[in-house]
This record gives structure tokens, C-alpha cells and sequence, in this order.
């Protein structure tokens, strides 16, 4: 099997995908020559033509509107969003029709397609080109968003959504895009989407993460081990609808729960899993819940580091939960 | 019309109903008296609708209705051009070209009360329609985000080898959104067979077009995006569907999108909601009454002698049964199950649509009035 | 005292506020000549004129945009988005500038404007009249987040959020812009920002509501007493930054939470205000906390009366968190 | 230029410049002696220092930067027409203006390294300076979201009574944005005093700007807006400062926004994170080195007898050793404080940044390396 990074399996998920399948189009700024400012959709343009893979102006907006447009007709389209910080422009398009249109049509109308868009620090980026925004996305009603942190689940997801007859953001980790590495399968095979994956095992204290801080996470949990404190870290994969029955299994086991994520604490995600969990299986928790997430500020550039919630952090918070 | 190639802009406004009432040959559509018959009943039937659903809001049984009082010609002449395989992207003030192109009466009426035979299952507003199988958009509130969709359907039939052309409905107001602007460049940069039908009806709820844009025209911003514009007497249908046509058959010749910019006056207020007499002044209204597109077009029928004082009393008898009875049948008609507002937010309820709806059919029902 | 209702409060602390400060310009559709779609700016464009009531074309993001602008310049712009539904073409304008501006800037570009939009449900306004999207500007580091539920508040909390140096989104429940009706004082003064009020005393379930969910949970409060369980309904009139210490004050009491609001659950402010509540004053818990919520699903037309959390599904929320 | 009033929109390029080399006394802005030298001097100074910064992100000793080569002339024509009352809302290619403008050359090396004496406070990219004592604006990334600020400002202004200008800078490709629809439309409907300046500059990243518009000329957009347009050598530092005087002055005078379309080219990669050859021919490249704005302007400087061969080593070692300097200076400045990480996201830190600020400062520092 062939070793690759995050880039190299998504890239060859959209070639496997488009092979077989010419209702799908790729569109974006910078997708086609270029082949993507981070080379995801390198080659494609020569394999497939300016048809099919296609350069836009500069415009989310029009973008995410004529993707929808191309969904109506049944086409599939592939819209890539430069960086998840410009995809505002394309908002209204995907809170107010993307997300709705099926159900505003009373099911006529189904508006499938798959998103792609990097998203996250550590890549010296600053304020825009750092946000991992996926809890704007979280709570509208009718998106299914996912967030890979592997390139076997990258390549597998894509396909799974590319399959999916729902629309799906597609987060892409790109501090990991090169650094995280392993055997992909060539040609087809799909990871399910709405799965988690334990990452590791443990009995002490449930750890959540996804994308890039899941490194992090599994870093912690080594040192955490080190001191006696046995983590179980489950990697979300796919965060909405979210894997509920793999986070009450784990908690239901260690009745304690760190949630990590880079965005902004006040309303991420980890308050939905916060909530959910307390919710569901309140009786089993033996501490309070912990976040160890980005703060409540703009990201940062110089300071990157000590903004992102990265194993040094994630460690007390294990260990004060587990010794709570 | 020759010396005018649809491929520049132009600030003459097209017209093939003459004031001396006579029609000007160059332009004239040529449509048979069959034709002429059933588009001037389209426009009357949209109207006697309009009315009734008026008085219907006004009787508190609805809750809400956008019409179409003045701009019949506009919106019946446009829909009436597009060719069977073409699509239609409305607005929200377009049901008479829904009617026209195929959305049943009844489904239509089934949604000014949101019934369980709404076909979008009492989810949306009134006039809030869905019909696919007319070759009709869905419709929703937000301003503009049609248009890029009707550029990217229509791009998707051209990548498809499909001849079909998207004609897509949005108001004066509607030109200052970012979706006219995005809409209209990539149509200009992808050549997309797009036809853009901008009402121009002289208002965005109390926002005149003079607050609204300091260009000259609305055809003249096709400039900017290397689309030819056309300005077409908005009351004068067979002036709307010369021009949509010619529209419409250089789309589908790969020549590509075309704005076309409709001047017309909306006579009503902007919706049931609205009150125009707190903004404009009567007086502004008057000239237009007498411009009526409906009157206008039955003079020239009648000239034609294709229409008869009494073919346009058993038209509105007839049309004002139709419309009657199928309010009374919309009006008998349960609402939508519970179960209904859980589906079709994804294509299968995941477990957390699951669990709400448990949720949802064991709990207390709400108060049921209003 | 001059009774009002919501309506006229707002419009008179516009009034009173555009009197002694010339800084301030109200913008937007259909704000000037017709006094805006629910009549909130009628009068102002005659007193003050089109230089300082200004119609605008059809453009969120231009207004947003423009405000900023005068912002920057040292005005004090009050635009209104038509309905809060609306606000999608100028979430960039919010989120990538307005909000960061002050940040990014060192310091240097302050960015001061309130932002009122109509919110809420109940209206028969189907998907596109009716959301509250309070969760998407919470998440946004840098703005403030305010909804009053009655017209002493809503005037009082304008008149600060007027005299507040940050951004401001100014949210009215427009459920009740006529029904929520009391006496208003005449002339100058503020309700402070970040200060909860207790709407209602009580022992056993702290209940947080807001806008026109406060009256439901106040029923529902009155029904629960009826079968002998007494609830402490707090309001929280600023959404964010929250009045945590009223909160946590509240909860060490009763050892019960629910918490009300009409967006969607996931995602909602209901998951931070239970993930607060538990992070904080876990060992006070005597029950998993609830959400009563809107369902997540695009908010529907004729069944808005079941989707909305209205007093008939908070009252059994109220009694099983009591009996839990 | 009398032959080109600014009220509408013409194809014809403005240049002072002639290809004889002398200058078209029509058009010349006749700049002092002094004038000129400094305007030269200025943009010898940027060229010396983008060549500086790509040279320190290429050793890896700042994380990226943002060039202007080639069009030195477009950007430091435009801020030296400015008057010292008006505003510029920059993009990110124009440092070379903030600096003519009053931004201090070692406060903008600090911010390229983001240190603690960066004005931003090492909070953003570099290139993403402020500096309102320059009445200069503050940069984001997001692509033309400074536009209509810049309109939202410079109307401020008018509305104080204040006769300052704004001008914002743009790309070509930032004219398919959301934000040059509505700035330029506010702008237009409300006669904002503000110049909108658009970098043509060939390229957006990989995108060229037939794929960008397919508009004949950018300038011809502002008709869609009732906004003259003139497009401008961007070559020519003297025509783009004759071109944006009369622009400012007649924003000044109470007329209106002008769009200028300076045609100028990209002659780098977009930025350091850019390889312009993935996409385009070297050879589309040539030609315009031959039109090097500073090579031209300085035979123009050298025939007028203003400018010698010492004065050019002299500024040129002089830029060289204060860049230098400067960044020695830099790169030994510690970074921001962690406390101000919470400094500025609201006027007073409410309690959860309190807290945020505690538990960072309470907590292990992260690992230093990236
Ligand atoms: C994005 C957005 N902003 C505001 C509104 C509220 N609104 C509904 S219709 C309308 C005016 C539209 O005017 P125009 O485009 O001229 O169409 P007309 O109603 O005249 O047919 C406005 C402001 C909306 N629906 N969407
Ligand atoms: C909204 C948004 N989308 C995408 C980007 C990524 N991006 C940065 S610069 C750029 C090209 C801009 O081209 P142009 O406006 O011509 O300016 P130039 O770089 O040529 O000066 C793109 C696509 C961005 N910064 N913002
Ligand atoms: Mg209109
Ligand atoms: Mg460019």
C-alpha cells in the first residue's frame, strides 16, 4: 500500500472519484492550474480539463451559489473555500439555501455536495488563516460536517461524503496536510461517515479531539500515562452528526471528560459534546467536564502557540480531571 | 429590433404596443390567436388570484401574500418566452408564471395555508412554493441568492450538453445584493446560457430606485460584467417576450447570459404587510394605472378581434370559481403531520432528529391558537 | 411614567440618545421615510433628517461595511438588518472585521456600533422571518450579545449599549415587540450591560431564559408552583459576556438547571450555559441540566407552535429536572 | 485630460510618460524639483526593502511577505497625490505608501517579525501593519472588505463637514468580491468622497483576469454604480499622480467617488508562499520589466537633470543600511507579553478573559520551536 500524507490522500480521493463518476466538478479559486495553494487539487486540472476542474473568480459567494446551482441540476459539485476564514463571504449561501434547500422543498429538492476548505493553526497564519470554525456549522440544521485527522480516514471520508446524499463540509487539518503520514489504500473503499474511532484505549478519563489537536491529545495521554492516568482519546472524525454512541461508551467507562478543540471556547463544539454528554449520562460522571480549547480572542500570530490548546495544556487537564 | 444585437447595451426601451394602440411589426412576436388567447387569460386569472388572496389575508386566513398587481405583463411575458426544457428561477412574486409553466392551482393554494398538501409541507411562508416538476425553483425570502443559482444550473446544463437555459426572476432592489453582482460575473466570465429578468418595479419596499443605484439604467450594469443589457417595456407583454425569447435562443446557442431589465411599476404595496401610502405619494401611482398591462393587452385583442366582452366574463367567472374552490378545498385541509417537520432536513433523520421527534410526539401539543 | 411597549421603548431610547449625541446615524432598509418594518425608527427621519436616518439600498454587508467605516471615523452608527435572517451578507463585515477591529488594530481602530436586528419565532414568519442566531455572534471573540424582554430593559440596555466602547448586537424579540408592554421612564438611563435579572424567586430549578422565551418560562414557573416546585427563572438580558456569578448564584441554590431558547440545541447557547454551569458548580448538581430548544431543523411555518420551547415543554422539563 | 471630464467612463490609458520619454505637458501633475526627488526616492526605498524582506523569509527569519514588485509606481503615485487630511484603506501591497505616509520604517520591520513593539502587538501576519497616526488604515486579509469601510469613512467625513478624502486600494481580482459591488453602489448612491484605486496587476494569485471578469476594462465597471472611471498607466508615476489629484479633488469639491484602473502587472509571485512559474510563461513577464516603473521614472528624473548616478548609490546604500538596521532592531525585540493576548478584544477584559488570561499565565509555557 502506498504511504501518503493528508495532501496526497485527498488528492487521490477527488482522481478515484472523478474517474468514475463525471457528475463531480471541482471549483475554487486557484484549483485548476495551480492546482490549489496547498496543492490538494494538483494534477486534476491536466487529467480532467477546465470542465471539470475549474478556476473561479474571486468569489465564495459564487462559488457556494453556482455549486448549488450545479447540485439542483444533479451534478456533484466539489467547491474548495481557499481558506475556512473566507468562507463567510459564501455564508448566506450555505446557512440560508444549501442547508434548507431540501427540506424547503418539501424534499424535491436535494442540494448534495461536499465543501472542502483547510482549517486550523500552527501554520504561522494569524487571524485568517488559522480559525477552525466549525461550530458556525455545527448548529445549523441540515449540514453534515467532518474533520479527518489521518490520511486513510481523509481519502475514506472524502468518498463517504462524496457518496453521501447530504451536503458536507469537509474540514481539512492543515497543520497536518504533510506531517501526518500512513498507508492509503489505492482505488476505492469509504470510511463511514457518523463513526468515530478510539485512537487509544484507556479506563481513566475520556479525552474528545479531532483534526490536528487529536495529536496533541494522544501526546498528552502518553505523558498522562507516565504519571499513572490511563486515557482513552476517541477521534471524532465526523463531527455533526456526531458518533454519540462511541463518547457514551467511553464515559459510561470513565466517568470523566476532556474535550479539545482550537476554536474559541464560548459556543464550540466542546460545549455541545459538554452537554450532551452531561445530558445523557450524568450519573456515570465522577468529575466535572473540562474544555481545553483556543481562548475567546482573535488567533494570534506570534503568540500561536500559546494560544492553541497543544499537549502542554491538554496535560494538567488531564490529570486534575482524573484527580478530581 | 435588428439594428439592436443583443450584444451591447442600450438605453432605448423596446415596445411593440405603440400609443396609437397599433403594434410595431419589427418587434411583434407574431403569436397565434391561440396563443394571444391563453396568455392574456394567464395574466387574468394571476390577477383575479391576486385578489382574492388579498381580501383571504385581509379576512385573517392567511397569513401572508406578495402579488403581482401591475406587473403581469413582466412576469406572464417572460415565463410565456422559455421553451419547455428551460427553467425558471422565481422570486418571490412570481406564482402566475409558476401557474403558467405547470405548478397546479391547488398545490399552489395548498401553500397560502400550509397544508399537508403543500408540496413543501407547510414549512415555508405563503407564496412560498416548490414545483420541480414545472421546471420551477424553491423559493425563499433571503434577497438574490437565486441568481448564482441559476448561473450554476445553467452552467451545469451547458458542462451536460443540455440546451436548457435558466431564466431567473429578482427585483430592482434585488441588483444591489452581493448575489447580482457574483451572479452576473460568472455568468459573464463562463458564458453561462443564463436569461436575468430583473423587474424593475420602481420600489424595494419604501426604497425608491433613485436610493437604490446611481446608474443610469439597470440593463446598463451588464457593462461591468461583459453581459449585454436590453430594457423592455415592462407592460407590454408581447414586448417582454420578444425580448426574453431573443434572450433565451442565444443562451441556448452558447452565446451566452443576457439582463434584461423589465420596466414596470408595482402598483400595490409590497406585500400585505406593507402600507405604500406611508412613503409615496398617490399621484406617482396614477399614470401607471392608466398603463395597466392587462387593459392594455385586451385593447389590442380586442383591436385583433381575438377577445370578446364575453369571453372576459366567462374567463373571470371562471377563474374566480377555480380560485374559490380550491381555497375552500386548501382551507379543509389538515395541516402537516408532526412527523413532517423532521424529515427531509438530511436524507435519513440521524439519531438526533430521531430522538427530538420521540421527544416532540410524547410531549403536551401546543396551545393551537395563534 | 409613560407606559410602552417594546417598540416605542427602543424607538425612544433612539430618540433621546440621537438628541444628545450627533455622532449617531441610523442606517438601513426602510429605516428612514416609512420608520422601518415594524415602525421601531417611525418619526426619527422626520426630527433628525436623511443624514442621520438613512434608507440604504438592499445591502447588509454594504451597511455593516459602512458603519465600520464610520465607526473608524468616530461616529456612532446604529444599523439595523431587517431581520435578524437577513444578516448573512454582512456576517463577514461582523465577524472578520468588526469584531477583530480593536485587536488587530493594537488598539488603534476601536469599533464601536450597535448592530439591531428582530429576532425569534412565533410571528408566522417560516425559516427566513423567525431564527434566533444569537450562538453564531457569541462564538465570535469580540462582540457583544444582548436580547431585552421587556421595554424597561430594551430601552435602558440601548441606552448602555449606546455608551458601551465595544460592538454590540442589539437583538428584539420581535414575539413581543407589542405584547410586552410597562412603564418606561422618561428621558436618560441604563440597564448595565452583563447583569442578569431574576424574573422570578425560587428553590428548587434555576431555569435561564431570554426575549420572548422568558414569558413561556415564567408560565411554565407558575404551572410547575401549581404542582409544588418552585422555580428561580433568571433573564438574562446580555447573552454575552453572561453574568456567570448570577448564575452560579442561582444553581448553588437550587442544584437544578434548565435552560430555554428557541434556536436550534446543538450548538445553541444552551450548550455553553450547561457547560458553564457544570464546569463550575458541578458538585452542586443535583440533576443533569436540560435544554428546552428549538428542534434542529429550519424553523417551520404552521407547526412554528411546536417547534418553539414554548410553556407546555418546559413545565415537564421543569418537573422531571425537579423530581430527577 | 480637459478632453476627459471625470464623469464618465473612457477606454483610452492615461499616461504623462510619452514613449519618446518626454512627458505630455497636458497630463504632467508638475512636481518641484524637490518633489520628484523625494517621490523617486521613495520608491527606490520600497523596492529596496521587498527585496530585503523576500531575501529574510527565504533564510526563514520571517514567516512570509508580500511584494510590490513592479508596481511601485501604481502604489506610491497614488499615496503621494493624497493630501495630508486624507485617508488611505489600504490592501496588503502597499506598504510602500504607509511608509511615504508617516508609518516608521522600524514599527513596519516590526511587525514583519511581530515583536513587542509591533503596533499590532505580533498579532497578525506580517505585512498586516496599522497605523492610524498616518491616517493610514488597518489590514485584514479577507479580500476587499476595506472597501466600503473606506466608503463608510470617507462619508463620515462628508457628513462632519470634514472635506477629507478616502482612498482604498484593490486588486483586480478583489473586483469580484462581494465588497467592490456594494462599496462602489453605496458609494455611487450616496456621494461618498472616495477614490476606489484598483491594482491592475494582471493576476489573482493563479488567476488571470480574463478568468476574473469579463468586463472589457475594470474601469467601465464603475458604470454600473454612476462612477466615472479612468484607467491610468500604473507604470507611470506621474500620470497615476495627475489621475488621482483630480479624483481627490473632486471627491473634495462634493462630486462623488472615481474608480481608477491602474494597469500595472505582478512581476513576482503573489507572495513568498507563491511560484508564479507553476502558472504562467516567463515570457508573459518580460515586456514588463522593460516597463519598470523605477528604471522609467528615473531616465525621466536623469533627462530632466534632477538625478545622478551618486545620488542613486547614496539613497540606495542609505535604504539598504536603514532596512538593515531596522531589522537588526527587530529580531532582537522580545515578543508581545502573553498578557497581551487578552489585551483588545474588548475595550475592558469581562470576567472569562480574566479567567483565560489566569489559566494561561498559571500554566506550563508551550514549546518555543515551531
Ligand atoms: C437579504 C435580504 N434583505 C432584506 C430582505 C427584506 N426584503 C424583502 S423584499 C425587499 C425589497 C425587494 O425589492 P426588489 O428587489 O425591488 O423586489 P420587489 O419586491 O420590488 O419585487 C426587502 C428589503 C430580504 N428578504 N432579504
Ligand atoms: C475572501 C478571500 N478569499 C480568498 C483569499 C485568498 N487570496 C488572497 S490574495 C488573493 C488574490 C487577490 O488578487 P487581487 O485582488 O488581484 O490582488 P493582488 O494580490 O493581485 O494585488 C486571494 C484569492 C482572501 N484573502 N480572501
Ligand atoms: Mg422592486
Ligand atoms: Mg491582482
Amino acid at each position: 500500500m502506498p504511504q501518503m500524507n493528508m495532501v496526497q490522500a485527498i488528492n487521490d480521493a477527488l482522481r478515484v472519484a472523478m474517474k468514475k463518476d463525471d457528475r463531480i466538478v471541482v471549483l475554487g479559486e486557484d484549483v485548476g492550474k495551480v492546482g490549489g495553494v496547498f496543492r490538494v487539487t494538483a494534477g486534476l486540472y491536466d487529467e480532467f480539463g477546465d470542465d471539470r476542474v475549474i478556476d473561479t473568480p474571486l468569489s465564495e459567494g459564487g462559488i457556494v451559489g453556482a455549486a448549488i446551482g450545479m447540485a439542483l441540476y444533479g451534478m456533484v459539485p466539489v467547491p474548495e473555500i481557499q481558506f475556512a476564514d473566507f468562507i463567510w463571504p459564501a455564508y448566506d449561501q450555505i446557512v440560508s439555501e444549501l442547508a434548507k434547500y431540501r427540506y424547503r422543498s418539501g424534499g424535491e429538492y436535494p442540494c448534495k455536495m461536499v465543501i472542502r476548505t483547510p482549517v486550523g493553526g500552527g501554520i504561522r497564519g494569524g487571524h485568517y488563516h488559522s480559525q477552525h470554525p466549525e461550530a458556525h456549522f455545527i448548529h445549523v440544521a441540515g449540514l453534515k460536517v467532518v474533520c479527518p485527522s489521518n490520511p486513510y480516514d481523509a481519502k475514506g471520508m472524502l468518498l463517504a461524503a462524496l457518496a453521501d446524499p447530504d451536503p458536507v463540509l469537509y474540514f481539512e487539518p492543515k497543520r497536518i496536510y504533510r506531517a501526518a503520514k500512513g498507508d492509503v489504500p489505492e482505488g476505492e473503499y469509504t470510511v463511514p461517515l457518523e463513526s468515530a474511532s478510539v485512537a487509544r484505549e484507556g479506563r481513566d478519563v475520556t479525552v474528545i479531539a479531532y483534526g490536528a489537536m487529536l495529536y496533541e491529545a494522544l501526546d498528552a495521554a502518553e505523558r498522562a500515562a507516565q504519571e499513572g492516568v490511563d486515557c482513552e482519546v476517541i477521534d471524532l472524525r465526523t463531527l455533526w452528526p456526531v458518533d454519540i454512541r462511541a463518547i457514551e461508551a467511553s464515559v459510561e467507562k470513565t466517568g470523566r471528560l476532556v474535550v479539545v478543540h482550537e476554536a474559541p471556547r464560548t459556543c464550540g463544539f466542546g460545549a455541545e459534546l459538554v452537554s450532551l454528554v452531561v445530558e445523557r449520562v450524568f450519573f456515570h460522571l465522577q468529575a466535572p467536564p473540562r474544555r481545553v480549547t483556543g481562548f475567546d480572542t482573535p488567533f494570534p500570530y506570534t503568540l500561536e502557540m500559546e494560544y492553541l490548546p497543544l499537549s502542554h495544556r491538554i496535560l494538567p487537564a488531564l490529570l486534575e480531571t482524573a484527580r478530581a | 429590433m435588428d439594428s439592436q444585437p443583443l450584444t451591447e447595451t442600450h438605453d432605448e426601451i423596446v415596445r411593440v404596443l405603440r400609443d396609437d394602440g397599433t403594434p410595431d411589426p419589427a418587434v411583434d412576436p407574431g403569436l397565434s390567436t391561440e396563443e394571444l388567447r391563453k396568455l392574456y387569460s394567464a395574466m387574468v386569472r394571476t390577477r383575479v388570484i391576486d385578489e382574492r388572496l388579498v381580501t383571504l389575508q385581509r379576512q385573517g386566513r392567511i397569513g401572508f401574500h406578495i402579488g403581482s398587481l401591475g406587473e403581469e405583463a413582466a412576469i406572464l411575458g417572460s415565463a410565456f418566452a422559455l421553451r419547455e426544457r428551460d427553467w425558471g428561477f422565481p422570486c418571490y412574486r412570481e406564482f402566475g408564471a409558476a401557474l403558467l409553466r405547470g405548478l397546479p392551482l391547488q398545490r399552489f393554494i395548498d401553500n397560502m395555508f400550509g397544508n399537508a398538501n403543500d408540496l413543501v409541507k407547510g414549512r415555508q411562508m405563503p407564496d412560498h412554493y416548490t414545483c420541480r416538476q414545472a421546471r420551477w425553483g424553491s423559493i425563499s425570502s433571503p434577497i438574490g441568492t437565486q441568481m448564482s443559482q441559476a448561473v450554476g444550473f445553467a452552467w451545469a446544463a451547458r458542462l451536460r450538453k443540455d440546451d436548457a437555459v435558466a431564466l431567473v426572476y429578482f427585483g430592482d432592489g434585488s441588483t444591489s445584493s452581493n448575489e447580482f453582482h457574483v451572479a452576473m460575473n460568472f455568468a459573464g466570465v463562463f458564458r453561462t446560457p443564463t436569461v436575468f429578468f430583473c423587474r424593475n418595479n420602481g420600489w424595494a419596499i419604501s426604497v425608491p430606485v433613485e436610493r437604490q443605484t446611481a446608474s443610469r439604467t439597470f440593463a446598463g450594469k451588464g457593462i461591468a460584467y461583459g453581459v449585454p443589457g436590453v430594457r423592455v417595456d415592462g407592460n407590454d407583454v408581447l414586448a417582454v417576450i420578444a425580448v426574453t425569447r431573443r434572450a433565451v435562443e442565444r443562451a441556448a446557442r452558447g452565446e451566452g447570459a443576457t439582463l434584461i431589465e423589465a420596466l414596470t411599476y408595482r402598483v400595490g404595496g409590497h406585500s400585505t404587510s406593507d402600507d405604500p401610502n406611508r412613503y409615496r405619494d398617490k399621484k406617482e401611482v396614477d399614470p401607471w394605472l392608466e398603463r395597466d398591462p392587462i387593459e392594455r393587452f385586451r385593447r389590442h385583442l380586442g383591436r385583433l378581434g381575438v377577445w370578446s366582452e364575453s369571453d372576459e366574463d366567462t374567463l373571470r367567472a371562471e377563474a374566480d370559481r377555480q380560485v374559490r374552490e380550491a381555497i375552500a378545498v386548501a382551507e379543509k385541509t389538515a395541516p402537516p403531520q408532526l412527523e413532517t417537520l423532521f424529515e427531509d432536513v438530511f436524507a435519513d433523520p440521524p439519531w438526533h432528529l430521531v430522538e427530538q421527534r420521540a421527544e416532540l410526539l410524547r410531549g403536551p401539543r401546543a396551545p393551537s391558537a395563534h
